[in-house]
């Protein structure tokens, strides 16, 4: 995996205005990158931000601050029609749902070609259906399933659509914004593959965005935790998983219940309070170990490298 | 039988009084004293009791009912004293001298005076007040009228003065044969000047705000709704009035009207054509014959209704006793003229109007279609399109469409009718932006004049185009010359209606509105009048209820 | 250990414009008093319409069951008229919904919701009511109960919601709870923290409970008996152990297989393919065969009889019949089974 | 259980190829034929559009089923009852009736004589009550109106007070009132999604903007309007319709606008977006026709109002004009002699019924076929 | 709370101050002059009527009249109705057509409810399709065939209420029936569909998991939940009915102000149409806040104020 920065998120916040006086403060101050053939989990409880970084990112939301910076350029900002069009045939969005986020009353075929009719992809009608199969083998459907509408699909097969529809821009960035959760356990796996699989096909990044640890943790390389529009903790997978620091991710990591009737009888749960933090001082993000990142006080961060450091 | 007499008597349609001979043998015998009680419908709310400010019939029926003018309309047409006893004509006819009777007082008391009258005119043409009815019937007429409206001289100036308290004097602008009946017009009310000035803007707006020296005294007065009268006992010929109480209640809708009567809830109804056929049987169906005339009004500033066989041949090819048979179906009767039947007679021999002149215009469909074949020629057009404002009456879809029907008998002749508000087609009117209109029109007192001075040169309510000298010099002179040789005058009358009807067909008359009602037989003595009041209630009476 | 409910050859149908539509097929299993029975299989195997049925609030139309017996302390629930059922229902047997923010009504204050069942089953008066509520606030975890009964649900979290629906399920202490997927909805935190409060109660009240949901997780966290339903049936039944460690059903396999475990490596996840089948016409013979990697001709034939592993441990799959071939389960499972191969739990399937 | 012995060859693996896990059974079907599915499965639905196409074919040959032009009078055979050969014991046989009440037998049958004009060949008459026992007399005349006027051909829905065949004016009445009220509801369609959905979709200040001036219109009667219109524009269908439409789309207005406020939020327009789409096509391709069934369902509803707002329009006087019909002043003209010739409000008023019925009914079904829900 | 209602009668104002505006020039477009006599006058004879209801000033200048006097709560005298103050003409007026409009709205709501909910607790079964049907036919006959209908049997046949005019309540019996058909259509349509979708929610499950009958279900679970749509629509059909509806009004000789209004607009009396109007939008309005605050009465979750 190579270390170019294909996005790089600085400060970014999204706020929105709920009332007069209201805001919420969906996004508040994130800055990570995300490189280039990877897949960057997004974790953390309903409700922490994870849509709203995914949807501010590809521009469904104007940011409130901060840059997203793609390819080396920023994607806010006054653009012109061409530069728009160029992201959105590089970054795609895989959505939660997948019978919202299909039309119904749009044939599959469509579906998928609208990204392609949109970027003038296919000038004809015969490139633009074999090009149609095409997607539609890839993400394991078939060709007879393109004159069909959404409704007669089930939700994995539907899922599938929403993949194919993205991959029709050949992208190179794909926000899966919980692409399984809405899945059930025996599809999740099915969706999941066709993501690895492609991934190694066509050199794509990702941000998988859940809050089910364990599935993240499959499938991403780095993975990043987040809790009320903040990141808290930032790892390689395996790493965040083996070595959890702040106190929040390890909650969440004790929540997770595994399938094993044995594991779980055992299982201590750690509940996290907000309200024990040091808050002497604004926290910061640091590197506790190499390439682990946490939100923390300097009190706390030399708590952490006390219990978790690497002793370098 | 008691069937026969009143039901579709068109003779003497004046005094409709039920005949009280049979009432024996009706299942009930009359047990005593009925109850003095009339339950009516009006089809619209009275819009003012304010005599100077009337302008319908709602209102001046109720006037006419609460307060005697000087004279008051009764059996035949004829003037009854009302509060003038009699009067002296000067020789000129200029000067008019009433003189009052002494015995007649308002309700609050006060004694009825020639300055009740003089307040009540002058009232009527001050600008001030925004009477349209008081330069309408005075202008003209009463001396200075137009220059008081205009507000050019002060409402002194207006020629009626009182001579003392019981002698009103009145100055004509010139000789006006008919003054006598129009005083006994609404406008020509008195009003009592201290209590209306002590009412200010609320006079007349409720019953207790209101002032009255007639039979009758309203005493209840639910806007909208309806209103009640009751025999006023303070009214100078009191003993002579029977009614206890008039019951009035507003309903607009025939239906609604013709099932209170049928539940005993009213005593009269009038019966549009649909319910005629039902209850033509009926021993209490009658027909009351009105002067009001009903004729296309035709714009002579249209090109093709310039030309006066065009004209003709429109007068001829619409079937006029179809009209009245079929579409109307309740007394009217087709109109030959622009003069009614049995509304003016010749001084002399008695004679109608009408039948001295007969029908001017006979359905002809041979001969209008000969004349317009004539009228296309000289027009140099093989197709014409005319334009038809609609009438606003309750048959106004089917009489509109008949219309048309019978016009388009004429080759190449269409006919767009166009129905519109009432408001709306005066308004047309007046700006002469119409072909063809159905249009009315009644009397606004019992002379041929109220009919014949309509279509002079530029009249207020000519709006057609026509202009002759000769039709205004016949006019002219019945107003000037001729006002005191009655036979003469009168001639002159038949002359011009010839010149209207018959040489330029002006008009093409339609029809002479008859009402059709029904009315409980215990209902007598209602004297039903040609014009101002449709109904007098003095000498009515109930009996054998 | 006695037996609380006995569930015997169900069947619920639902008549729609499409025909019919055979949503649970034949099921049979029990509920011991004070036990945890998981129902576990995918999205419209049957399980909420099993639960349901056995309280009868299956819409009807177009819903019905069309035979079975449902016996509940002996006494048949599926012949019982409406009447009959509302003694019941809330007090002997109370649900617990799967979606907290539906299954409160909106326009209704949540202590009201809670005392309904108080007033109706226990006689209570309102003032008492409300000091039990009080007291079951208090127990799931809602502190400050006294404010909080007067607020509406929409004042209240998700996870707080679940609560009070729990709170209301349990009022009148119920013999048999359905928990009929009670976290789906939720997030892991506030999933752990319901689970461990059902529990608890569970312990206090000794109740038994019917525990529905897909995800194995929680299973293996709450339960002491599974079964697995496809299609409309029960496929696999055993305790806890015997399913996750020595699973016999070729989907029981699926489900253990596709999901990933936190220390596995990266190896491709173990996906069914395909999708269910439809219930319109459910397939003839094994309605799992279509997806089954190791069907055989006769899942295509004849539908599988229920197979006897050991006597807590039954599967209906053809495997297990003497004729089969010997399969060896995926690799997923295999690691499973083996991972607990020195733990206890049996060996091998019995064949009946 | 015991009883299985399935043979052993059975026990051998097949090979399961996907195509077969991926098949779908159901065959493939657009929106709508899957929508007209459901709608053909909805008997009453059926009924209803089958009633109202064969009102609309009558609307259209109808009048050209016998010779009598819409307009064609003739006085002399007015208000004639209607006559179908063979339809007599429907009541269709040409004749009137009356009952007549009086204090004698012979009283009654004079009055029932002048009660048809005298016309003694043709009247029948009935005794109904002799007065024996001391109650009116009642008479029950019957006047054959086709032979007493000398009429040879059958009017099937009588004659109007001008003599025209009600037949024909009662389905070029037909023809007026679905033709006004199709258009109505096309003006009504164009104007409330356009708004409505300009609205929503631009949401913000623009939204706040156009719900005021819809809350400015709802505020002045539409009466006054409507009023207004019909009198600033020639009296005629078109003015009627326009005025319809004045007053009518806001309803739609209102419901596309709720309707995309909640779609435009959801994911597939989210997904159309990032991949680009303009609004226009966000608009055309995701939106409209996502609300289209309730757009269809709104028109269908609008379509009796419109119907029914002629004939208010023509009960105040303000319908259409002479001598064109509509269902609407059809029946205000027949509801004026309803108690003595009860046909000329009769056929009209059936039809009218009929066309709301069949319109509400079929509503109903399209409401329920194009309800995602109902989809199994 | 309190300042979400003072911030929308600000929009209130607002709002009549535009439909004022609008309305009174829109009424200058009426074809026809206010005269009721103007046929019979000269041109000078109307301007001097018309200059008294200052009617000869400029248009601008007549508007600019209107809008002080109206500032003040005075709408000016009617024209058709001499030197009556509009105000007194139309307070009148409204009382019955209120009246009316009220009992109507009430019998049909209830009815209609009843209606709806039989249709959907029987759903598919005769009673709905009965229910169904009645309610079709409702909608379905022409109001003025119904009320003429209504009082010839029931008025003049059986005589079981008085045939028309108003002069107590019973007279009030025949045009409420009338009038209570449309809305006890609308309502039993509606009642019948919120309720099926209300029946199906999880909590109506629920309530039913707890063992509360089905009659409590209803009253207790469904009832308030299926309001929100049905008062939405009954919302603006109430101010239809209480303003008036000339049909009826005619039908049954009521004095009411629908048949007033048509009648103002048909001779052109500006003040009466104008006052109506206002009146009319006012009511509208009001209703619409009325029912923006039910809204939050019957559905917590409906928050007024935002932010609040
Ligand atoms: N358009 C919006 N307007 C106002 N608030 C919003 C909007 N979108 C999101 N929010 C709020 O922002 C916060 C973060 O929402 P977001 O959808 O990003 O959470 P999430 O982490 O994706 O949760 P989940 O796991 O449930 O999808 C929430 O409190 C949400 O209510
Ligand atoms: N009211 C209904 N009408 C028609 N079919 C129904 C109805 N309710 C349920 N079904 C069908 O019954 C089957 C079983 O549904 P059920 O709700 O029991 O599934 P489930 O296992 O609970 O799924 P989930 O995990 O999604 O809750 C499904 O195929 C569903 O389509
Ligand atoms: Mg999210
Ligand atoms: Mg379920």
């Amino acid at each position: 995996m190579s270390q170019e920065k294909l996005v790089e998120i600085k400060n970014l916040k999204q706020h929105f205005k709920t009332g007069r006086h209201s805001v919420v403060k969906a996004v508040d101050g994130l800055n990570f990158n995300i490189y280039k053939g990877e897949t960057f989990g997004l974790v953390g409880e309903s409700g922490c931000g994870k849509s709203t970084t995914g949807r501010t990112i590809i521009r469904l939301y104007d940011a409130t601050d901060g840059e997203v910076i793609f390819d080396g350029e920023n994607v806010h900002g006054k653009k012109s029609r061409e530069q728009l069009k160029k992201f959105n045939r590089e970054m795609q969005m895989i959505f939660q749902d997948p019978y919202a986020s299909l039309n119904p009353r749009m044939k599959v075929a469509d579906i998928i070609a609208e990204g392609m009719d949109i970027h003038g992809l296919e000038k004809d009608a015969k490139g633009r259906e074999s090009r149609v199969h095409e997607l539609l083998e890839t993400v394991g459907l078939n060709k007879e399933h393109a004159n069909r509408y959404p409704h007669e699909f089930s939700g994995g097969q539907r899922q599938r659509i929403g993949i194919a529809r993205a991959l029709a821009v050949d992208p190179s960035f794909i926000i899966a914004d919980e692409p399984i959760s809405a899945l059930d356990v025996s599809i999740q796996a099915q969706v999941v593959n066709l993501l690895k699989k492609l991934q190694e096909e066509k050199n794509l990044t990702y941000l998988f965005i859940a809050h089910d640890l364990s599935m993240v943790k499959y499938i991403s390389d780095r993975i990043g935790v987040m809790y009320f529009g903040k990141m808290v903790e930032l790892a390689d997978a395996d790493e965040l998983y083996k070595h959890p620091i702040h106190p929040y991710t390890q909650s969440l990591l004790s929540a997770i219940p595994l399938p094993d009737p044995d594991y779980e009888r055992t299982r201590e749960r750690f509940t996290y309070d907000p309200n024990n933090h040091d808050t002497s001082e604004e926290p910061e993000f640091r590197e506790v170990r190499p390439g682990h990142y946490v939100l923390c006080t300097t009190k706390e961060f030399e708590q952490y490298q006390r219990e978790h450091g690497t002793g370098k | 039988g008691g069937s026969d007499d009143t039901s579709n008597s068109t003779d003497d349609a004046d005094t409709e009084e039920t005949d009280s001979g049979d009432s024996s043998s009706e299942e009930e015998a009359a047990t005593g004293d009925s109850e003095q009680v009339l339950n009516l419908l009006d089809t619209a709310e009275i819009p003012t009791m304010d005599a100077s400010l009337a302008t319908d019939a709602v209102a001046f029926q109720w006037l006419g009912s609460t307060t005697d003018g000087l004279y008051r309309l009764g059996e035949g047409a004829e003037t009854e004293p009302g509060i003038a006893t009699d009067h002296e004509v000067s020789e000129d006819a200029l000067t008019w001298t009433f003189n009052l009777r002494e015995d007649a007082v308002w309700s609050n008391g006060d004694p009825v005076t020639a300055h009740d009258f003089v307040y009540a005119w002058q009232r009527a043409v001050d600008p001030d007040t925004g009477s349209e009815y008081g330069p309408y019937m005075m202008n003209g007429v009463i001396k200075n009228a137009e220059a008081v409206n205009a507000g050019d001289v002060p409402v002194e100036e207006l020629g009626v003065t009182a001579e003392d308290d019981y002698t009103l004097v009145v100055e004509l602008e010139k000789p006006v044969p008919y003054f006598e009946s129009l005083t006994t017009f609404g406008t020509f009310l008195p009003l009592n000047q201290s209590f209306v000035e002590e009412q200010g803007d609320q006079y007349a707006l409720e019953a207790d705000t209101l002032l009255s020296n007639g039979p009758f005294v309203i005493t209840e007065w639910n806007h909208g709704e309806g209103w009640t009268l009751e025999k006023n006992e303070d009214y100078w010929d009191a003993e002579n009035v029977k009614l206890e109480q008039i019951n009035v209640r507003v309903v607009k809708e025939t239906a609604t009207g013709v099932n209170l009567y049928d539940t005993g809830e009213v005593d009269r109804v009038n019966l549009s054509a649909e319910f005629v056929d039902q209850y033509s049987t009926s021993d209490e169906y009658r027909i009351i014959e009105e002067p009001t005339l009903f004729y296309v009004k035709m714009n002579q500033e249209n090109e093709i209704l310039s030309n006066v066989n065009a004209r003709k041949a429109i007068q001829m090819v619409i079937d006029r006793q179809g009209i009245t048979n079929t579409i109307l179906n309740n007394g009217s009767i087709p109109s030959g003229g622009h003069m009614p039947k049995n509304f003016v007679q010749h001084p002399e021999s008695g004679e109608d109007f009408r039948e001295l002149n007969g029908d001017l215009v006979q359905t002809d469909v041979e001969k209008a279609k000969e004349l317009w074949a004539t009228a296309k020629e000289e027009l140099g057009i093989e197709e014409a399109e005319l334009g038809y404002l609609g009438g606003d009456s309750e048959v106004a879809q089917n009489m509109d469409a008949f219309i048309k029907d019978q016009l388009e008998q004429l080759e190449g002749l269409t006919v767009n009718v166009e129905s519109v508000p009432f408001q709306v087609r005066l308004d047309r009117d007046t700006a002469m932006d119409y072909d063809l209109q159905n249009s009315g029109w009644g009397p606004d007192y019992i002379d041929p004049n109220t009919f014949m001075n309509m279509y002079v040169t530029d009249g207020a309510n000519n709006k057609t185009g026509f202009s002759s000298e000769e039709y205004d010099s016949l006019i002219q002179k019945a107003g000037d010359e001729l006002a005191l040789e009655p036979a003469e005058r009168f001639d002159a009358f038949l002359e011009a209606e010839k010149i209207l009807i018959e040489e330029e067909a002006v008009l093409a008359p339609l029809y002479q509105r008859a009402r059709a009602q029904l009315l409980k037989p215990y209902v007598k003595g209602v004297v039903v009048n040609p014009m101002g009041p449709d109904y007098n209630y003095k000498h009515a009476y109930i009996e054998g209820k | 250990m006695e037996k609380l409910l006995e569930v015997k050859n169900m069947h619920v149908s639902f008549d729609t414009y499409g025909g019919e539509v055979k949503a649970v097929r034949g099921v049979n299993f029990d509920v011991n008093k004070g036990e945890t029975l998981a129902i576990v299989g995918e999205s419209g195997s049957g399980k909420s319409v099993t639960t349901k049925a056995l309280m009868q609030l299956i819409p009807q139309p177009p819903g019905r069951i069309k035979e079975g017996e449902i016996l509940f302390e002996g006494r048949d629930l599926a012949k019982m008229n409406e009447k009959q059922m509302q003694k019941i229902r809330g007090k002997e047997i109370s649900m617990i919904f799967q979606d907290p923010m539906t299954s409160l009504n909106p326009t209704m204050k949540v202590g009201n919701q809670i005392m309904e069942g108080l007033i109706k089953h226990q006689k209570m008066s309102k003032a008492q009511a409300r000091k039990r509520v009080s007291e079951l606030l208090e127990l799931v975890g809602i502190p400050d109960a006294e404010n909080r009964i007067n607020q509406y649900p929409h004042q209240f979290s998700g996870g707080m919601r679940q609560r009070v629906v729990v709170a209301i399920a349990l009022a009148c202490n119920p013999k048999l709870l359905i928990a009929d997927e009670p976290t789906t909805a939720l997030d892991v935190t506030i999933q752990a923290q319901i689970l461990e409060l059902m529990k608890d109660i569970q312990k206090k009240t000794d109740s038994a409970t019917i525990f529905i949901t897909h995800d194995l997780g929680v299973v293996a966290n709450v339960a002491d008996r599974v079964a697995v339903m496809y299609a409309g049936k029960i496929v696999e039944i055993g305790t806890v152990d015997d399913i996750f460690y020595n699973p016999q059903h070729p989907y029981t396999w699926g489900l253990l297989g596709s999901m990933p475990s936190l220390d596995s490596e990266d190896e491709e996840l173990y996906a069914i393919p395909g999708s269910p089948p439809d219930l319109l016409n459910p397939p003839k013979g094994d309605a799992f065969a279509a997806r089954n990697e190791y069907a055989m001709k006769i899942d295509f034939e004849q539908e599988p009889p229920m197979f006897k592993v050991s006597d807590t441990h039954y599967a209906a799959t053809w495997l297990l019949h003497e004729n089969a071939p010997k399969i060896e389960p995926p690799e997923a499972v295999k690691k499973r089974m083996e991972g607990n191969a020195n733990g206890s739990s049996s060996s091998e399937g019995e064949r009946i | 259980m015991d009883n299985h012995k399935p043979s052993k060859d059975l026990f051998v693996p097949v090979d399961r190829t996907d195509e077969q896990s991926e098949k779908i059974e159901r065959p493939s079907l657009s929106f709508w034929q899957d929508s007209f599915i459901r709608l053909r499965k909805n008997v009453g639905a059926m009924i209803g559009l089958a009633v109202l196409v064969i009102l609309a074919l009558l609307a259209i040959f109808g009048p050209y089923m016998n010779d009598h032009g819409q307009y064609e009078q003739d006085l002399s055979r007015a208000k004639v009852p209607p006559k179908v050969d063979g339809l007599g014991w429907l009541g269709m046989d040409g004749t009137l009736s009356d009952v007549i009440e009086a204090d004698s037998v012979e009283d009654a049958e004079q009055k029932a004589l002048m009660r048809f004009n005298n016309q003694e060949e043709f009247i029948t008459t009935e005794v109904l009550n002799d007065g024996s026992n001391g109650e009116q007399v009642e008479v029950k005349a019957t006047l054959d109106v086709y032979s007493a006027r000398n009429i040879e051909e059958n009017f099937w829905f009588g004659t109007d007070g001008l003599g025209r065949d009600q037949w024909t004016r009662t389905w070029m009445g037909t023809r007026v009132s679905l033709y006004i009220a199709f258009l109505a509801a096309a003006i009504d369609m164009v104007i409330g999604v356009a708004y409505g959905g300009i609205s929503a979709y631009y949401g913000g200040r623009v939204d706040n903007y156009m719900q005021r001036v819809i809350e400015i219109l709802v505020g002045i009667p539409n009466l006054v309007l409507i009023i207004l219109m019909i009198l600033i524009l020639d009296p005629g269908i078109l003015s009627i319709t326009i005025a319809l439409a004045i007053s009518g789309w806001i309803s739609m207005a209102r419901i596309v606008r709720g309707q995309i406020l909640k779609l435009k939020n959801q994911e597939f327009v989210l997904a159309s977006r990032t991949l680009g789409a303009k609004d226009s096509r966000i608009l055309q391709r995701h939106l409209i026709p996502n609300v289209l069934g309730l757009i269809i369902i709104n028109t269908m509803f609008s379509i009796p109002s419109a119907i029914f707002f002629e004939a208010f329009l023509s009960f105040i006087g303000l319908g259409l004009p002479t001598p064109m019909a509509s269902l609407g002043t059809l029946i205000d003209a027949g509801f004026k002699s309803l108690q003595i010739y009860p046909h000329i409000l009769l056929f009209p008023a059936i039809i009218i019924s009929l066309v709301m019925i069949a319109f509400n009914v079929l509503a109903d079904g399209l409401r329920d076929a194009f309800d995602p829900k109902m989809r199994e | 709370m309190t300042r979400y209602i003072i911030q929308r009668l600000v929009y209130m104002i607002i709002t009549m101050f535009l439909i004022a505006t609008l309305t009174f020039f829109l009424m200058k477009l009426l074809p026809g002059s206010p005269l009721a006599s103007a046929d019979k006058l000269s041109e000078e004879q109307q301007a001097v009527v018309l200059e008294k209801y200052g009617l000869n000033d400029p248009i601008p200048v007549q508007y600019y009249n209107y809008m002080v006097n109206l500032a003040q709560g005075d709408l000016g005298i009617s024209f058709q109705f001499d030197n009556r103050e509009v105000t007194t003409i139309i307070m009148d007026r409204i009382g019955p057509s209120m009246q009316l409009g009220i009992q109507a709205m009430v019998i049909g709501t209830i009815l209609g409810m009843l209606l709806g909910l039989v249709s959907a607790l029987y759903h598919n079964s005769p009673l709905d399709y009965t229910s169904t049907f009645l309610a079709v036919l409702g909608q379905s006959i022409p109001s003025f065939v119904f009320a003429g209908l209504l009082q010839f049997y029931i008025g003049v046949k059986l005589g079981w209420f008085p045939v028309a005019l108003w002069e107590g309540w019973e007279y009030t019996v025949l045009p409420t029936v009338s009038l209570a058909i449309f809305p006890i259509a609308i309502a039993a349509r509606f009642m019948r569909t919120e309720m099926l979708e209300v029946m199906g929610s999880d909590y109506i499950v629920t309530a039913r998991a707890k063992g509360v009958n089905k009659f409590g279900v209803i009253i207790k679970h469904g009832l308030r939940n299926a309001l929100i749509p049905l008062i939405t629509v009954l919302g603006p059909l109430a101010i239809g009915l209480m303003t008036g509806t000339l049909v009826i009004e005619n039908i049954f000789a009521v004095p009411g102000i629908g048949e007033q209004f048509v009648k103002a607009i048909n001779v052109n009396d500006y003040p009466i149409i104008m006052g109506t109007t206002l009146l009319l939008a006012f009511m509208f309005i009001f209703i619409i806040l009325v029912i923006d605050l039910l809204y939050g009465v019957i559905d917590p979750r409906i928050r007024l104020a935002e932010g609040e």
